[in-house]
């Protein structure tokens, strides 16, 4: 059964979307990013150290035949700020991808969801093939989508926060509304996080922090991608509904009787 | 002589150079890297064409592990 | 990484344990059966249709070569029930594994605590290895293991009701205090419901209904497979701690910023 | 006259038999069933010495699909 | 002990905020609040029916001598249409307080936040105490507060919904960040949900649907009323911290023991 | 509206039984009290200081007149342990009303079952009123009203732990099931907790801790009354049902209509 | 003839009048209503004032219940 | 000499007593306690004719704060 995921008119065989921060070191992230079966990789676009100009970059680490490249604009408080950095990635990386991050708070990083649809806008225009990080709220994802985004990425709780999904309502509403790729994002801490979210129809997630920062990253990818694999194949199989009340999995009857040993 | 901030710092140059060479003499490598001039991004193809002028602003970036 | 679960002294790879009711085929049970990856497999005890003696059982249907065969004790509302049943169901598999259930409620099919306890110091005592079907209830548990059984099997929410785990808080405290395998049972309805109780440090889960009256039970069944898997190894991986304010995942240093266009 | 209690139900025998020939009888295939016999579970290899009477309650029984 | 909420200016000694669409009778309102001890009152501003321009209309039924009319500008997809029903509804209340709603979405009444804050900003200009109904989107919530409206009121589910408080994350850092006064509104169902958000520091409540459909809209008026004290005090009282294990509540030592009776 | 309480032939108009432990201040503890209205006293029995066994104990700081002294078993880990205790507070209290706790487990103080139903069976022997504390275990509920219990008191979370109720989905069957009065003790943090339970139909709620140990436990213990109070009025005022979309409280028809200013 | 649009439907008028009039001639309470005239709210003070015009449109609204 | 162990601690007596007159020698308020005698609980209106022995094992309990 082929159950690709296409955004940007790419095809994808994995939902799940790699986050390449906040690595202990770069063997770390070459490992994690392996052992997770993604695809498609999230940068940020940073100045380069003059003083070192000769540094190796996550371009020397990975094999870009193999990936998807998906320059971010993190860091960019500004609708400003934003398009400037998201045409630098696109110059540093030879796509037209990009995660859309627009983030006056620097506490809980929450986005700015009037500016983050302004820039959207701008980069449909320009040709972008724009993920936009969003809020999950319903009605500015139908904005995003009608401003021409490939996806939207509502958010399950704050960055790297590893609180889960706390938006699962919300997330429902998104999904139901949407013709295009919902993409959770932010917050996932374990697999069943990502499995809940492909459950309730979500096309993908992206996983940063969750792996970067586990004990064992490589194997907490591959956790990972189980976890995408199994909300996915769920999402597909039809899951049962819930009631509220038990339904016995043996058989009722025919149940053997003992009877007394005789006197 | 030729004032210029580049990612952030105030640099100089004795003569004027284009925007290549100005690169290629930090031993940058090119593959890696784009270019804001002024606040536009510069295409690769297009650095021997940009000479670099007094009060120039220059963003040079490359990608780092981001989410 | 060799990470083995071991259940009255056998071996398991599979942390998923499988029921065999409520499918709507043997087909469906069959083929579900093989895409579960399941090792040990229960079955309920009946009487046989005098009037067609000759009609086939699971016995016919499956290689019991290759699975360990958990007979339960389902139906049984009293100690002397289930214990008669336990009995022959260790005729009927020659094996002395046994899924203690003890249920008198048919509403809500919620166990019997105090005679689950009674049963299980006499079935240990007749070399049984039991399986206890449990309320969460971390007490009781204690009791259960130091009565000498193989696991305890806390339920998530009523057998067969899809409401998944309800029983969080007390699960964690009866994995902190187990020194037998923790084995959730009752209620799981998707993978991220099974992902999540490895991902507490259950050592296994037992899921029927979820399957058998999925969409596509073999489906649904490879599903739960990369569930069991996937919470596992996040087990092992360490996840993250929760944090109550966000955590960059981009560098937030070092960002390029637009200079204006000279006048 | 041998009445019996098989499954719950009543039944009767001619004349006095063993619990193998009576399994037998039925065509039941020993390798899949256990048998409650008098609220006692009866071994497999001891089928051919029980012999059944007046009042006995069996239960035979096999596995079906349970969780 | 003095607690006055004040908004615009004005202060109130009740944190229940009453809406009085969808009550069954007239009756059913007045009575509702009466019970209530509301101070501010929501209203709707509908086209006068021109062939019974006499009928009666809510001003005949309140004494609006005590009570803060609200009017609201529900039934509003476009900022153009909502600043046209907020100014006909100042002249209506010969008040400047407005509950300023842009909803574009008839399924769920999820609020346009970039078209809310942008009418926000007009009517603060034009002099008006601008309360309005937002997703509980912590950013929005900061630019609504910087455009100078009086109070955010975020939304805790859908409209009518009764589902309760889905945003207790959103809403705590919400309040956390906010110098103006925070009014939970929208999906409230029983005092508890309205406890739990002053619990946590919210300023008051708007209820409508939980009170006007209750099958017993005075007496349901009452436990709101209740239930916003009792969360109120809680707030001021200091609540325990929550601990992950147990505290008894009874001493520990000098429990008395029985002695076996002497042989 | 009358709407007693009734337990053990007596009638209570409170329907919060408050605790008199961990105040930090005797003081404290009497302002709660007073605060609370409750109308029924938790007190637990310790051996007397014999180098100073005239002090000061309960009895002389509050009126008893006014109060139904509930002695409890705390401390006892055994049936033995308890039934001893139990009889030592009738003859203290001068009552039949005895809070029944057996519990074995220092870090988490949850009660055991069997050991609990054991116990109740006996003093009810005895003509005690027993008031057990229990896990929300709806069969272990049963078991005990058959035995003769005055009321079932199911646990919330663990005591002193402030984590609130976890135990919705057993505390509604209990409830269903239950003819004698459903109390839910322990784990309480905040009224909304109290308001809750009621509104799902528990008749009162046991409080210690939440309120002891408030920074200000004279306002908390208000606080509880009226959260009481809330959850009664809202479970006999009907509350309305869960939709999974939103209804407008406002006329959808007949909106006004902004025109262009004519050209 | 003057044509109106009055709360959505078409209405006409013999002759020209002010709203203030206009109103009265329906019998609506001035306390409780306010008017919407070409998109304009229009003070109550100064209905005697506004002539009504062919192809003006009025909003004649008051309060009712909302939440 | 009479030993007893009373709330969990040796204690002695040169002669003889009663449980009341033991308690009012401690100066203990009647009213607010009972007695656990040998694991059994007097009820306070046999404290007189409760004679102690050698070897008695006494709990004198009183309430306090609790949940």
């Amino acid at each position: 059964m082929s159950d690709e995921l296409v955004i940007g008119g790419k095809s994808f065989s994995s939902r799940l979307i790699l986050g390449t921060g906040r690595y202990r070191t770069m063997e770390d992230m070459v490992q994690a990013v392996e052992a997770s079966g993604a695809e498609m990789i999230t940068v940020a676009i940073r100045r380069l150290d003059l003083d070192d100009p000769g540094q190796k970059t996550l371009l020397d680490y990975i094999d870009w035949d193999r990936y998807q490249m998906l320059p971010n604009t993190a860091g960019c408080a500004t609708v400003e700020d934003a398009l400037f950095v998201a045409r630098l990635g696109r110059e540093v990386g030879k796509t037209d991808f990009v995660k859309l991050e627009v983030i006056p708070d620097p506490k809980y990083l929450f986005p700015d969801g009037a500016a983050t649809l302004e820039a959207a806008r701008i980069l449909v225009q320009e040709g972008f093939v724009v993920l936009p990080y969003v809020h999950a709220d319903p009605v500015l994802a139908r904005q995003l989508e009608e401003a021409g985004c490939a996806t939207v990425m509502p958010l399950g709780s704050a960055i790297g926060s590893g609180q889960g999904i706390h938006t699962v309502e919300e997330l429902k509403i998104i999904i139901e509304q949407a013709a295009v790729p919902v993409v959770v994002d932010a917050g996932l801490a374990v697999p069943s996080d990502a499995s809940e979210a492909l459950e309730l129809g979500a096309s993908a997630v992206l996983v940063n922090t969750a792996i970067a920062q586990a004990e064992d990253p490589a194997l907490m990818a591959e956790a990972f991608k189980h976890g995408v694999a199994a909300g996915r194949k769920a999402y597909l199989a039809g899951r049962i509904a819930v009631k509220h009340y038990a339904a016995a999995s043996s058989p009722t009857t025919d149940v053997p009787q003992p009877a007394p040993a005789r006197s | 002589m030729i004032r210029l901030t580049v990612n952030g710092k105030a640099r100089s140059l004795e003569d004027s150079t284009d925007l290549e060479s100005y690169l290629v003499s930090f031993g940058v490598n090119m593959k890696h890297v784009a270019v804001g001039y002024n606040g536009e991004v510069v295409k690769k193809e297009l650095f021997p064409e940009v000479r670099l002028r007094d009060g120039d602003v220059l963003e040079i970036v490359r990608p780092v592990g981001g989410g």
